[in-house]
């Protein structure tokens, strides 16, 4: 009993001092699976230099850049007036796919029809050439990133159904298309794999070529944020995801590097 | 000298759970009340859920969790008072000593694991059957009613076997079959226990959020069927922690609130109902 | 004419119809363990368990979750057992009724009534932003800590109700003091029971997802300090499961998580019935 | 002279008065024997003594004393030392023979293992157990039967080098052979303890007391020599009870 208070009582202490090893990146559930994957290798590269990733969410990771819970903070949309004073950095634009289930006929929507879809006016796949089924449109939940994106791009004025289903993540909502035919969700165009197929907007495809040329117009930035000039270990990181290296990665997953937008 | 200061210090200790629960309701509603009377009592309890764009109404939420706890009732309290019943009357005693340590042990399982098991299972199979996405309060009730079996068969055989042997022994000398004791004497003797069970069962339907979550759909419009999605109080809080700032996390701890204080007011009214035997 | 069941038929009907409605309670809950161990097992290669996670869990095994689990767990027990054998110790040995018995009975039946949401709010509330601990294995240990600490205070209880009170007072007689007493004779009598309640505890701090989530993180990482975030074996389940990343690496880390706590229950179940045939 | 000196004693449990202004000593080297029916206070009037009461919440007016020092006076856990309680039924801590004895001294003083052996091997002697557990002192002392438990309870008793012993019916549950063994081992004990032996048992009270007590509801109705009371009693109630026509 005695031991458990001293324990207590010194973990307290420690508590008010934290010292934590390697770089902690919190923030955006989108974000995460690319950055996780760049940290993969950059660990391998930099033994010596330890990354956690995690979730959280968008603005979890601007609030725990802010106040230093992380080293770096990763945000799918752009910080809000009151979230500035941040330092930003580009790292890829996202293109957000809609997607329907592999047995779907349809291969080619207007951004009116999913607009439709997902307000609740268009209830039947019949309306669209498809089958006498109810659409079941995913949605993900108040406050993603991804959502918002949507919402602005392609939703304008009108607001999302209290119909659709939500979920809290791009492969939730991946899941539940891939296992209903009846399904519409929205996801990056880099997690659409071949269980759901990404249809085209207004006939133009979410190609790569497409998102980097801005044919495709459905786009969001994924940032990394900082509370200071990145110095040490997270100036190392920082730069290895932004050299040609790190930037092959988040390409070859599906992301349009920022180099490429710097580019065009 | 020695014997003071432990008594102290255990003193001390002994306050711990009271400390934790009151720092709990404090940090929860601190975060959570505000909330609610700065968006007004008819937003909070309106219809619309939209916490980014200043609507913060969380009936349908309320109603969410109500729907699927009533329907985890209606699964878990004919199948969790039958295997009491079955248990503490109608076996042997090598069977009572197995099947009770095996049905507790339903308790262990992991939420997710049930929540998973309806993923993979329950919501393809009603979709089949059924039609529509799966995703439902019938999906929910059932998958929550096995979750809270265990504890409804647990609490309930125990009323039952603290029931008098005295009892059983008039009734049965009365000429009653065992059946009729059962309904007639046991069920009414036990009856606080039993109904203490269902209570707690009852909290842990309304608490239960990761299985809620994978099973339910989430959408906010109130169920018209049982076949449709529904979304409770505390999968909104699971879905919308990670990404809510402001307004938007307070009126989460609210719905937290709101949720506390069903499942206190729940809990008194089970420890009043054991108390009172 | 009417129909009407006499008691030895409605006696049969209730028979059947009570043991169907059990043997279906019965089948489902071997139907979910052997589903899971079904599908998972195959996956449960030493690699798995030894390997660290990759590409979000699509390749390579478990070992951080694994190891973030044991931390969390451990983590949990050591701060929530002092405190709930001590808490028992004090409603047991040193109150006889009375208002402040009544209100540490009260804490800690509501304290095991608050879901787990309740705590993974709070702990992320006043562990993680409060008091600045981040998501760590500290703020999950410490969140569980109070989650598991009714589980701990009841289990000890009702263990040290159960010594036999002769027991106390051979030790008084023998010139022992209260504490000689409670560290010498109860403690040592009441601790298999004691140790059902803190094995209960592990139990459930393994299995628990919505409280560590928001508390401890989701990192796959390897954990190297109590201040890195792990994502749990339960939190490493739920995200393969629900975004579909893989479901062979879900069934397997499912299947560890299923063993892991029928181990636990089983040992606690053991304990317990030695502790019943000792004093019952 | 006295060992123990009792001056207008009485005990309450809440409202109950469980005994009512005794006044009785206790000579040193004799075994006084205490007996009366069910609820006379007897068992009360030895948790009064090493105040064992306390943990039952009763509480007692008057004076008890030890070689003339108020019992109040004397740290409680060297008061229970000195005065040794054996209960009706053996309770035995869980634990071997060996923990058992060595459970009294242990609280008492640091010991050496040495030490502590040849106390637990002397306590034993002395307690007449020794030759039937010497090879097994390792072995759960909840094995051993109930006439062997309850005499390893009174040498858990001596291990403490108390100056009083006190028993409270130490015979009701055995067979008539083990209590012929701890009734010898109390007479053989005599020359250096003093005895206080509630009992049931009149005829036991009879065969190896030097003086007995005979309490009725809580009060004390006659003291003598044992063999003054057994023949001639004073009171009537005292000829009633040990002719057994009630209690």
């Amino acid at each position: 009993m005695r031991l458990g208070f001293i324990l207590l009582l010194s973990l307290y202490i420690a508590g008010c001092t934290p010292k934590r090893g390697g770089i902690i990146i919190a923030g955006s559930t989108s974000v995460q699976p690319f950055i996780e994957k760049v940290a993969e290798h950059f660990m391998e590269k930099y033994p010596g230099i330890t990354v956690n990733v995690q979730g959280g969410g968008s603005t979890a990771g601007i609030l725990a850049t802010l106040n230093g819970t992380c080293n770096i903070g990763c945000s799918s949309r752009d910080l809000l007036p009151s979230e500035r004073g941040l330092r930003v950095v580009l790292i890829a634009l996202d293109g957000i796919a809609v997607i329907l289930h592999r047995d779907n006929p349809i291969d080619n929507l207007s951004v009116e029809q999913v607009r439709g879809m997902f307000s609740g006016k268009i209830l039947s796949w019949k309306d669209l050439d498809g089958q006498d089924k109810d659409v079941i449109p995913v949605t993900r939940e108040e406050g993603s990133g991804t959502r918002a994106s949507f919402e602005s791009m392609i939703m304008g004025d009108e607001e999302i159904s209290d119909a659709c289903l939500v979920q809290d993540s791009n492969g939730a909502v991946r899941e539940i298309i891939a296992t209903t035919q009846q399904g519409v969700g929205y996801i990056s165009v880099g997690l659409v794999d071949e269980r759901e197929k990404a249809v085209a907007i207004d006939g133009i495809k979410p190609t790569l070529t497409n998102l980097i040329t801005e044919k495709y117009r459905f786009s969001r930035p994924f940032l990394l944020l900082l509370r200071e000039e990145p110095k040490g270990d997270i100036s190392t990181f920082i730069e290895y995801v932004l050299s040609p290296e790190g930037q092959e990665i988040l390409g070859s997953s599906g992301l349009i590097p920022a180099t490429q937008v710097v580019a065009d | 000298m020695k014997d003071k200061i432990a008594e102290k210090l255990l003193l001390f200790i002994a306050f711990s759970a009271i400390l934790s629960l009151s720092l709990i309701t404090f940090f929860i509603f601190q975060q959570g009340i505000p909330l609610i009377f700065k968006a007004g009592l008819g937003n909070f309890f309106s219809l619309r859920w939209a916490p980014t764009r200043g609507g913060f109404g969380i009936l349908s939420m309320v109603v969410g969790s109500l729907m699927v706890t009533i329907g985890a009732l209606a699964v878990g309290i004919p199948f969790g008072l039958a295997g009491a019943i079955f248990l503490a009357e109608f076996s042997s005693s090598t069977i009572q000593k197995t099947l009770k340590p095996v049905i507790e042990l339903l308790a262990g399982i992991p939420s997710v694991v049930f929540g998973f098991i309806g993923i993979v299972i329950l919501v393809p199979f009603i979709r089949e059957i059924f039609g529509g996405p799966g995703f439902s309060v019938l999906a929910a009730s059932i998958i929550l009613g096995i979750m809270i079996l265990p504890t409804i068969v647990s609490i309930s055989y125990d009323a039952l076997l603290a029931v008098p042997k005295t009892y059983r022994e008039g009734s049965y000398a009365l000429g009653a079959t065992k059946w009729q004791t059962v309904v007639m004497v046991l069920l009414p003797a036990a009856r606080s226990g039993i109904v203490a069970g269902i209570i707690l069962g009852m909290g842990r339907a309304i608490g239960e959020t990761m299985a809620v979550i994978m099973i339910a759909g989430n959408a906010l419009k109130i169920p018209g069927s049982i076949l449709d999605s529904v979304r409770t109080l505390t999968s909104t809080i699971a879905l919308e922690l990670g990404y809510a700032a402001g307004d938007h996390r307070a009126a989460l701890f609210a719905c937290g609130s709101i949720l506390f204080l069903i499942i206190i007011f729940l809990n008194i009214i089970a420890t009043r109902i054991t108390n009172r035997k | 004419m009417t129909f009407r069941i006499g008691p030895r038929t409605s006696q049969i009907i209730a028979y059947i119809t009570l043991l169907v409605m059990t043997a279906i309670t019965v089948i489902v809950l071997f139907f979910i363990i052997f589903y899971i161990l079904k599908n998972g097992i195959g996956q449960l290669t030493l690699e798995f368990l030894t390997d660290r996670t990759r590409d979000m869990g699509r390749e390579g095994g478990i070992l951080p979750s694994i190891l973030g689990t044991l931390f969390i767990t451990i983590f949990a027990i050591l701060i929530a057992t002092p405190l709930g054998v001590g808490s028992a110790v004090y409603l047991v040995e040193y109150t006889k009724g009375g208002f402040i018995r009544r209100i540490i009975s009260f804490g800690a039946d509501c304290l095991a009534g608050v879901p787990s949401i309740i705590f993974g709010l709070f702990g992320f509330i006043f562990f993680v932003i409060t008091m600045n601990l981040g998501w760590s294995i500290l703020s999950g240990g410490l969140t569980l800590a109070v989650m598991i600490l009714p589980t701990i205070i009841r289990t000890s209880e009702e263990a040290i109700k159960a010594v036999p009170y002769t027991y106390r007072e051979i030790s008084y007689s023998l010139g022992g003091g209260k504490l000689d007493t409670i560290v010498r004779v109860v403690l040592p009598s009441a601790l298999p029971g004691i140790l059902t309640g803190v094995i209960l505890g592990i139990g459930r701090a393994v299995g628990e997802t919505a409280a560590v989530i928001f508390t401890a993180g989701s990192s796959l990482g390897l954990p190297t300090s109590i201040f890195s975030s792990t994502r749990t074996l339960a939190v490493h389940f739920y995200i393969l499961a629900r975004e579909g990343i893989s479901m062979p690496k879900a069934y397997g880390t499912a299947a560890v998580l299923i063993i892991i706590i029928l181990a636990i229950n089983f040992i606690a179940y053991r304990l317990m019935h030695r502790f019943i045939a000792r004093y019952y | 002279m006295n060992k123990l000196s009792i001056r207008e004693l009485s005990l309450y449990y809440e409202k109950h008065q469980a005994l009512k202004k005794i006044s009785l000593d206790v000579e040193s080297n004799e075994i006084l024997a205490v007996i009366g029916p069910a609820s006379s206070g007897k068992s009360s009037l030895l948790r009064a003594i090493n105040r064992l009461y306390e943990i039952d919440y009763a509480r007692i007016t008057g004076e008890i004393l030890l070689d003339d020092k108020n019992i109040f006076d004397i740290p409680i856990s060297e008061l229970r030392r000195r005065i040794g309680l054996i209960f009706a039924t053996p309770v035995v801590l869980p634990g071997s023979v060996y923990k058992n004895i060595a459970y009294g001294p242990k609280l008492h003083r640091r010991l050496k293992k040495s030490e502590l052996d040849e106390l637990v091997c002397d306590a034993l002697k002395a307690g007449n157990l020794w030759d039937e557990v010497a090879d097994r002192l390792d072995d759960s002392a909840s094995r051993l039967s109930g006439g062997q438990q309850q005499r390893l309870c009174i040498a858990r008793t001596l291990a403490m080098q108390p100056e009083v012993i006190m028993m409270d019916e130490p015979c009701s549950g055995l067979d008539p052979i083990s209590t012929a063994k701890i009734e010898a081992t109390m007479l053989e004990l005599k020359k250096d303890y003093t005895f206080i032996l509630v009992t049931n048992n009149t005829k036991q009270a009879a065969r190896i007391s030097d003086r007995t007590a005979f309490l009725y509801l809580g009060e004390l109705i006659e003291l003598d020599k044992t063999q003054k009371l057994f023949t001639s009693p004073a009171d009537m109630k005292t000829d009633d009870y040990i002719r057994g026509r009630f209690g």
